[in-house]
């Protein structure tokens, strides 16, 4: 039989003033179960909750209902108090008769008969309430950063610097990411490399911080705090523990006609290689597609020549498997692919360029040591027309829907960058919109309008034909003038759109995490969860999450850290316990809950039952993990059986709501 | 012999429901037939029978028992029996006929169903004699002529006329009710549709269908007998056969919160069905083998054995062509019969 | 309608409730206005109910020459129960009967000498039968009562086997519990080994009455020292609703257990199907 | 067809591919067949049948019977693999242990059809040349087949197995059925006119819960309308608002997991058109979420498990159809 | 709801509501004394998707004249997708009693959040203002619960 306890709070006024309280007490008084029902000017003062206190030891209470206030505001104090007093907190309900009572009813007699009602609820809710009590898990002092971009780095040394361990898993054979090969950064125009190679240095050099680098994650178990995730260690066919980086390898390599990925394939590098001088970790790397050694055992030019004997041609990919507390993904971006973009000319002339390659183009480590020359004949450009949002902002199959947000401020550096250097070049910018919203990105925008007179004309670019005397027709129009333009450029560059790197998708399946349809990662809450994914545990760095550019996206790498060293410093995680359980009785393995939990906290077991009749039978079930299910619920609706319930609430307690409402 | 001509059925009816509720066969839209509260203008179906047998006049599907207030540690029982109306079931064949006898002695030994009995005791009886039976029809394997039905009036018809017959000294007074509109009249037209009946009964493909190897005494050998396995492995477990059959007659107990107290009712159970048995602590029949085995052999080896050799079946083959999976008590005579 | 009909039931009130066991619970239950709601003999059950929560049947466990109250020995093993079990005293419950058979206190046990043999909760029904035989302890020979429990915790109405059963001229208590267990310096082991060990004599007339397992292993037990099946008495326990017979679920082949039961004998349920 | 069914059956038999057949077992007359496990060659001889009246989808079977030892050899038409794929998809069978022989399709009759035409006493039905020759003990009857194909049959959706190991005969394609006709004239009707409807449809029931333990997507361990923990529980509708909300959420619970097979129409003792409310469900997914096919293949997002972002709102309802 | 005889109808209006959004949004309108009728009575969930059809089915059964369901915007779910499934089941089930010619204007999904309290009064006034239109659920009631 269970003792329950109502306690009516006047409010001051707010309650008591609308709701004749004492009435609510009284009646809800004859409720079944119910053996005290008090009412108290305030409940939630001191004196209030220990008048909550007292009742419950007094009378050897099951079950408590508070009259008051929205349970948002005061749920938590009076759970606390009936911890208190011994009783498990779970055992509390509210009935809210202010905010959705007394100060929306203005007729004493309807107000009151509406407070009992959902005293009365709250009641037959209590009845059913179960004591709960919340799990914990430990927590893995580890925590793994995916992608090594300035991102990565920046979250890695964050994480590092607080003490704990943390590991790096870069695709590419050295950290660095997108920002390795930006040549200067807006709006300061400072040296990319030369703020981001210190970091890169730090982090190889931070003992707690462990690079694996041209390596991929290729499975995620676990939960929060406790995720096992294992790493292929791609084979490099160089020892890492025993190459100094001296290069020698790279120079007398004879196989030198490859693309170099890291210059946009403008220019060519070795079959062995280094990636840049500043790489991090500093180790050369054989491409097994241009090895002569790997593809048909003819060569071995550097095993001979490396004098540490670090080549090994015969490593294979290696896999090791950690154990993480926390998950901060950073997989980055890249410009989309420009084939669907014909009437740019991108695939027809190599004087139409990105923006990246761009870079490339002007960077002292690039393919022309920085002097900016027309890739097709290497000589000095004197038109260059740079075309805005291309494939951003679009509405067809081709492109993205959304901006890509970087995109005004490189054009606006590089139309600068060019103008100061080679006066005599004239810049045009076609843009849609000029969006120039960030600490000193305005000014800096107008400085290239006003100070460099960058041409900037409101229009997009409608074509663009290679001509047999090597320009580009650029045939536009000027949506303020109104008119049609046509120039012949030198060169043209398109800000192709960016978009999430492609090994995100599969990561993001692994992890259980959600993606929006342009497949960058779903942060908890759009406003106030911006840096935690859905998925308790793993958190959210750079652009994997949306486009952002450099400062933004270390605040955001910085932001991620916090939350996963918050995570870190906890021993064990306190689990919610209002949280679904499946009653495997029931339970068909069906996996349609499994479906729509967006957490992934369902699993399915195959477990033996003892059938009543002594023989056994395997069938498969499903599995909550109380760590990671946050209680939403959509899986007690999509399970067909019922087998599916919530802690707290339950398939009864709400159909008990709804009868006491209805009665 | 009283009879009446089959044009004037209508006014025979309309002088009955006048009296009392009156229920006959009819046809639905979908054509199947089931008993309706006569209304002038209804034609009485020529259909062999309804879906639903006539148990429900006397054992309807759900009934509610009694009714409790609660109020905290009190509890107050109230009796809602209410008196029945007269009424009379017109039409009701042979083998439902015999059902009611069936339930009596169920409902009707010590200590007496007294819902049961109220219906029974106002209920009347007319039956009506079989012309055109069916394939499925196997009532004679049970003592049961379907051309001298049982009831409180019996009533035949030979194409021309209906004929009329009390049985009761209720079905004597029903008689005496509408003896107005009955004249007297010879049976040779009728005698001749009995025999035609007769030996059409002769010919039905179940004729041949026996019971003489059923009953009490051999219960142990057909509890153990190994066909079960066979016989229920496709049965779904469904409550179709118990739900159509005029003799199956268990039921359930349970309590509905209304909105001023707990209604106690009791619903039509079937033994087919898996928490038939289930207790807090476990089910003595598990599988659906040991729950198709209770039906069938209460129907032909418990019944008998506890009345006096009477089966639990009437042979209206309702099963036989209601059942999802056409499994049946006539494949079950005939795969467990043991000479 | 005048007539009363066995289910509408009679209500009754809870006026005591001890805790026997950590899991059994005896209910003291009496009419509204005092004294019994009905007359019953030993062995005879009751349908009790909590309108709303369900009903089941329970063995009256007092002896029917107690003229103020019946009581009822349950264990918590469900809905129904785990709320009985929450009761207080006043709470009102419904309650229909008696139902069932009895065991043959007036005939076949008269004169005879006696073995109850029981385990668990399985002592409830037999309860009824002791203090009937104690009460009327001129109408039967020697009274032996072999009792067993997992723990000494578990010993139902111990309070009563000790203070009063044990201190009656005539009757033999033979206790066990499954473990030894500190506090306990009686026998230890299960019932059906301990019957062996205590050899009863041939000639007394048994009823028993626990766990399915413990019957059999005793009855088998029994049967080695040379007692018949017509000699042994037990009480059964089935799903039941209507409590007459009628509803159709508890029947073991033709016999309805809430009718023609629970109590049978032996060789009576030996014709019966192996269904239980 | 029926010859080289057995055939091949004793052949799978013999070489141990399978233990097992499930298929259909002939009855006492022409009509009333009975699915049935079959173990040996002999059983197989005597009593495999199959022929107009083999309507029955036996893909629920193997629920019980893939879980045994050894492989089970069924006889799948077409519209029964979609219901093995649903169970499959759903883990409810073990693919892997069942031996799909597809064999083709309707139309299969339904003797309630020839019953309606005031039939009786049939001793046997033969098919000459689409008209049915029905013997009587009342003497012959004839009557069009098409007048006696089952509900299920005259709208088929598809004549193509969409899961096989083997197919005897020649597979067929995904039909343009008419069968949401029925559903579309009621979506018409004013709501009054579809209430009382249901009303007079829904009375006739008596819960005998054949369509729920027939339907392979009512696989549930333990279903909640048995379930006395579960608030639904209920054995015989004491109230009309029982009998609609037991058909309502028997549709909603197999929503998007229905393959339209028709068994809950076909057993219905009543002749509920209970298909119609499962449908209802479909065509509505069809028409709001794109077009699904339950059972099509193993894989795809059911779609109450699924959602776009740009959904229709539930206001849409209100935006349909007649008042 | 007691029907007075001379008063006008006063349907029970059972309002299931989110924790995060709509729950908030009804606090707020309390917050700012922004009146609806107390027909409404509401229930809390975690997520609009926690609501089972069943609960609907009962709140009808045991005398609900309307019911409504209250969740976050799409897009604003606290559990990200939730309200994306309750758009779909809702959708589904409502279309389902529509098509048992059960009245349309009984059920409704609303999308408030927790800053939406004027909304939420608002749509309150307008759903009960509906539902009194319609009289009392008679196509979806159990007999046995109304009240006397």
């Amino acid at each position: 039989m269970q003792r329950i306890g109502v306690f009516v709070c006047h409010c001051g006024t707010n309650i008591a003033a609308t709701v004749d309280v004492k009435a609510v007490a009284e009646a809800l008084g004859h409720e079944p179960g119910v053996v005290v029902s008090q009412d108290y000017q305030y409940m939630c003062s001191e004196s209030g909750q220990n008048l909550v206190k007292n009742a419950i030891k007094e009378h050897n209470l099951t079950g408590v209902v508070i009259c008051s206030c929205s349970p948002r505001m005061h749920e938590n104090t009076f759970r606390k108090a009936a911890a208190a007093a011994g009783l498990n907190p779970y055992l509390v309900e509210i009935a809210n008769i202010r905010e959705q009572c007394s100060w929306i009813h203005k007729d004493i007699a309807t107000a009151t008969e509406k407070a009992v009602i959902l005293g009365r609820a709250a009641v037959a809710k209590v009845h059913l309430n179960a004591p709960l009590i919340a799990g914990e898990s430990p927590v893995a002092k580890r925590a793994l950063v995916i992608g090594g971009g300035i991102a990565g780095i920046q979250t890695a040394l964050d994480i590092a610097e607080a003490g704990f361990d943390v590991d790096i898993v870069e695709k590419n054979p050295t950290i660095g990411g997108k920002m390795a090969q930006i040549d200067k950064t807006f709006p300061t125009l400072d040296c990319a490399a030369c703020i981001l190679t210190p970091k890169m240095v730090e982090a190889s050099q931070n003992e707690k911080i462990h690079i694996h680098s041209f390596s991929e994650v290729t499975d995620v178990k676990g939960f929060v705090g406790n995720f096992t995730v294992t790493i292929k260690k791609k084979a490099r066919f160089v020892d890492e523990t025993k190459c100094t980086g001296c290069g020698l390898c790279t120079e007398k390599c004879p196989m030198k006609k490859v693309p170099n990925e890291f210059n946009m394939g403008l220019d060519n590098r070795t079959a062995i290689y280094i990636p840049f001088a500043q790489a991090v970790p500093k180790v050369a790397t054989i491409d097994p597609n241009y090895c002569m050694m790997l593809k048909n055992g003819k060569c071995g030019v550097c095993s001979k020549v490396c004098s540490v004997g670090a080549i090994d041609y015969k490593q294979e990919d290696r896999f090791i498997e950690e154990k993480y507390g926390a998950i901060v993904v950073a997989t980055g971006f890249n410009p989309i692919k420009l084939d669907k973009y014909d009437e740019f000319a991108y695939n027809q002339s190599p004087d139409v360029v990105t923006s990246l390659e761009l870079e490339r183009l002007m960077n002292a480590a690039g393919p022309n040591g920085g002097t900016l020359l027309r890739p097709s004949d290497k000589t000095h450009p004197h038109k260059i027309v740079f075309v805005q949002c291309v494939g951003s902002r679009c509405d067809d199959s081709k492109g993205k829907p959304y901006c890509s947000k970087i995109c005004c401020m490189y054009t606006a550096k590089h139309a600068m960058l060019i103008r100061e250097k080679y006066p005599d070049t004239e810049v045009y910018v076609f843009y849609i919109d000029v969006r120039t919203p960030g600490k000193n990105f305005d000014e800096f925008y107008r400085r290239a309008v006003e100070q460099y007179n960058v041409h900037y004309i409101k229009g997009m670019v409608g074509k663009v034909t290679p001509q047999s005397n090597g320009k580009l027709h650029v045939q536009a129009s000027d949506l303020l003038a109104n008119e049609q333009l046509h120039i012949d450029a030198d060169m043209v560059v398109l800000a192709a759109a960016i978009e999430p790197d492609k090994t995100a998708r599969p990561l993001a399946t692994m992890l259980t995490t959600q993606m929006d349809t342009n497949d960058f990662f779903t942060e908890a809450h759009p406003k106030l969860r911006p840096v935690e994914s859905a998925t308790a545990g793993i958190f959210l760095s750079g652009a994997c999450q949306g486009p952002k550019d450099i400062p933004e996206t270390v605040a955001q790498a910085s932001a991620a850290a916090a939350k996963a060293i918050g995570l870190l410093c906890k021993n064990s995680i306190t689990c919610n316990p209002c949280v679904a359980h499946s009653d495997e009785l029931m339970c068909n393995g069906c996996s349609s809950c499994e479906k729509v939990c967006p957490y992934g906290a369902i699993t399915y077991i195959d477990k033996e039952f003892r059938m009543p009749d002594r023989t056994t039978k395997v069938r498969r079930v499903a599995s909550v993990n109380p760590a990671v299910c946050q209680g939403c619920g959509a899986c007690t609706v999509a399970c067909p059986s019922g087998a599916m319930d919530l802690n707290g609430f339950s398939n009864s307690q709400i159909m008990a709501e709804v009868d006491a409402i209805c009665k | 012999m009283l009879r009446i001509s089959i044009d004037k059925i209508d006014s025979l009816f309309a002088a009955i429901s006048e009296k009392q509720a009156l229920y006959i066969p009819a046809d639905r839209a979908d054509g199947a037939a089931e008993y309706k509260k006569y209304e002038a203008g209804m034609k009485l179906s020529e259909k062999l029978n309804t879906v639903r047998s006539a148990k429900d006049f006397f054992f309807p599907q759900t009934e509610n028992l009694v009714e409790f207030k609660m109020e905290g540690k009190k509890i107050e029982v109230k009796d809602i029996r209410q008196e029945s109306e007269d009424f009379v079931i017109f039409g009701v064949r042979a083998c439902d006929a015999r059902s009611f006898t069936i339930l009596d002695k169920v409902y009707l030994v010590e200590p007496v169903d007294s819902y049961y009995k109220n219906r029974r005791d106002h209920g009347t009886v007319v039956t009506m004699a079989c012309t055109r039976p069916s394939e499925t029809c196997f009532c004679q394997a049970f003592g049961i002529d379907p051309t001298a039905p049982e009831g409180d009036c019996a009533v035949w018809s030979d194409g021309s006329y209906y004929y009329f017959k009390a049985n009761t000294e209720k079905g004597q007074a029903f008689v005496d009710s509408v003896s107005s509109l009955l004249e007297d009249g010879d049976t040779a037209e009728l005698d001749k549709t009995v025999a035609k009946t007769k030996e059409i009964m002769g010919r039905l493909p179940l004729a041949k269908l026996s019971t003489e190897n059923f009953g009490g005494d051999k219960l142990n050998e057909y509890f153990n007998s190994d066909k079960w396995g066979e016989l229920s492995e496709s049965c779904l477990g469904c409550g179709t056969c118990t739900f159509v059959c005029p003799t199956c007659q268990c039921y359930d107990i349970k309590d509905f919160k209304t909105s001023d107290g707990i209604r106690r009712f009791r619903c039509w159970d079937s033994c087919m069905y898996s928490d038939f048995t289930k207790m807090a602590h476990g089910n003595p029949r598990l599988t659906q083998l040991e729950r198709f085995r209770q039906r069938f052999m209460h129907k032909l080896v418990y019944f008998p054995a506890n009345n006096n050799g009477e089966f639990g079946c009437v042979g209206c083959g309702r099963c036989l062509s209601k059942c999802p999976i056409s499994m049946n008590i006539v494949k079950v005579m005939k795969a467990l019969e043991v000479k | 309608m005048n007539s009363n009909d066995t289910l509408i039931p009679y209500v009754g009130v809870v006026t005591d409730i001890r805790i026997d066991t950590p899991d059994v619970k005896t209910f003291r239950v009496e009419a509204p206005e005092g004294g019994k709601v009905f007359e019953h003999m030993p062995g005879q059950c009751a349908m009790l109910s909590i309108p709303g929560v369900g009903e089941a049947m329970f063995s009256i466990t007092s002896s029917p020459t107690n003229k103020e109250f019946m009581e009822f020995s349950i264990k918590k093993c469900g809905c129904l129960t785990e709320w009985l079990h929450a009761m207080e005293v006043g709470q009102m419950i419904t309650i229909r009967g008696p139902y069932g058979n009895a065991f043959p206190v007036e005939t076949e046990l008269k004169g005879k000498d006696l073995l109850f043999i029981a385990g668990g909760i399985g002592l409830a029904p037999l309860r009824s039968v002791i203090n009937y035989v104690r009460d009327n302890r001129a109408n039967y020979g020697d009274v032996q009562i072999v009792y067993g429990s997992r723990s000494k915790d578990d010993l139902v109405d111990y309070k009563e086997i000790i203070d009063e059963w044990m201190t009656d001229e005539g009757i033999e208590v033979n206790l066990t519990i499954d473990n030894a267990q500190e506090g306990w310096d009686g026998h230890v082991g299960f019932v059906p080994n301990y019957v062996k060990e205590l050899d009863p004599s041939i000639n007394k007339t048994v009823l028993i009455c626990g766990p399915p397992i413990m019957i059999k292993f005793t009855l088998a037990g029994l049967k080695e020292l040379g007692f018949k099946e017509t000699q042994v008495y037990t009480t059964m326990e089935l799903r039941m609703k209507c409590g007459v017979g009628k509803c159709g679920r508890c029947n073991i082949g033709n016999k309805y257990v809430c009718k023609d039961g629970p109590v049978f004998r032996f060789d009576q349920l030996d014709e019966l199907p192996d269904e239980y | 067809m029926q010859e080289t069914m057995i055939n091949r059956a004793k052949q799978l038999l013999a070489d141990g591919t399978v233990t097992r057949v499930i298929g259909w077992k002939r009855g006492e007359f022409a009509y009333d067949i009975t699915p049935a496990v079959f173990e040996s060659a002999e059983e197989l001889e005597s009593d495999f049948v199959f022929d107009d009246f083999t309507s029955a989808n036996v893909s629920k079977y193997l629920v019980k019977e893939s879980a045994k030892e050894g492989k089970v050899l069924v006889f799948l038409k077409p519209c029964d693999t979609y219901s093995l794929n649903q169970l499959t998809k759903e883990h409810r069978v073990n693919r892997d242990n069942i031996y799909v022989i597809g064999i083709p399709g309707g139309p299969k009759l339904d003797i309630e059809k020839i019953k309606a035409k005031g039939i009786s006493g049939i001793l046997s039905v033969r098919n000459e040349d689409y008209t049915l020759k029905i013997e009587t003990i009342y003497g012959e009857e004839t009557m069009p087949f098409s007048e006696a194909i089952l509900d299920k049959c005259a709208s088929c959706k598809s004549k193509k197995h969409v899961t096989y190991d083997e197919l005897i005969g020649e597979d067929g394609d995904v039909l343009d059925s008419n069968r949401f006709d029925m559903v579309e004239k009621l979506e018409n009707m004013t709501a009054q006119e579809r209430y009382d409807f249901w009303r007079e449809q829904l009375s006739k029931c008596i819960r005998c819960n054949a369509c729920r333990n027939v339907c392979p997507a009512c696989t549930c361990e333990k279903c909640v309308f048995d379930n006395p923990n579960s608030g639904v529980e209920n054995k015989a509708a004491s109230d009309s608002f029982e009998e609609n909300m037991f058909h309502i959420i028997r549709a909603f619970h197999v929503a998007g997991r229905c393959t339209d097979c028709g068994e809950c129409s076909r057993v219905c003792p009543q002749n509920i058109p209970l298909h119609l409310l499962n449908r209802k469900f479909i065509k509505d997914i069809n028409e709001l979420y794109g077009a699904y096919q339950a059972g099509e293949d193993t894989t795809s997002k059911a779609p109450l498990t699924n959602y776009t972002f740009d959904d229709c709102e539930a206001s849409i309802v209100h935006e349909r159809g007649v008042e | 709801m007691q029907v007075n005889e001379n008063k006008e109808f006063e349907p029970l209006i059972v309002a299931f509501c989110c924790n995060w959004c709509s729950y908030a949004g009804a606090d707020l309108s309390g917050t700012n004394r922004l009146n609806y009728p107390t027909n409404v009575k509401i229930i809390r969930v975690p997520c609009s998707c926690r609501v089972n059809p069943m609960f609907i089915l009962r709140a009808f059964q045991r005398g609900a004249d309307g019911v409504i369901l209250c969740g976050c915007h799409p897009g604003d779910c606290h559990y990200t997708s939730g309200n994306y499934f309750t758009r779909r089941r809702m959708t589904l089930l409502f279309s389902m009693l529509d098509f048992l010619g059960i009245e349309r204007d009984r059920t409704r999904v609303e999308w408030v959040s927790a800053a939406e309290g004027a909304k939420f009064a608002a749509t309150m006034n307008e759903f009960t203002e509906a539902v009194k239109k319609l009289g009392p659920n008679r196509r979806l009631e159990d007999l046995r619960c109304r009240k006397q």
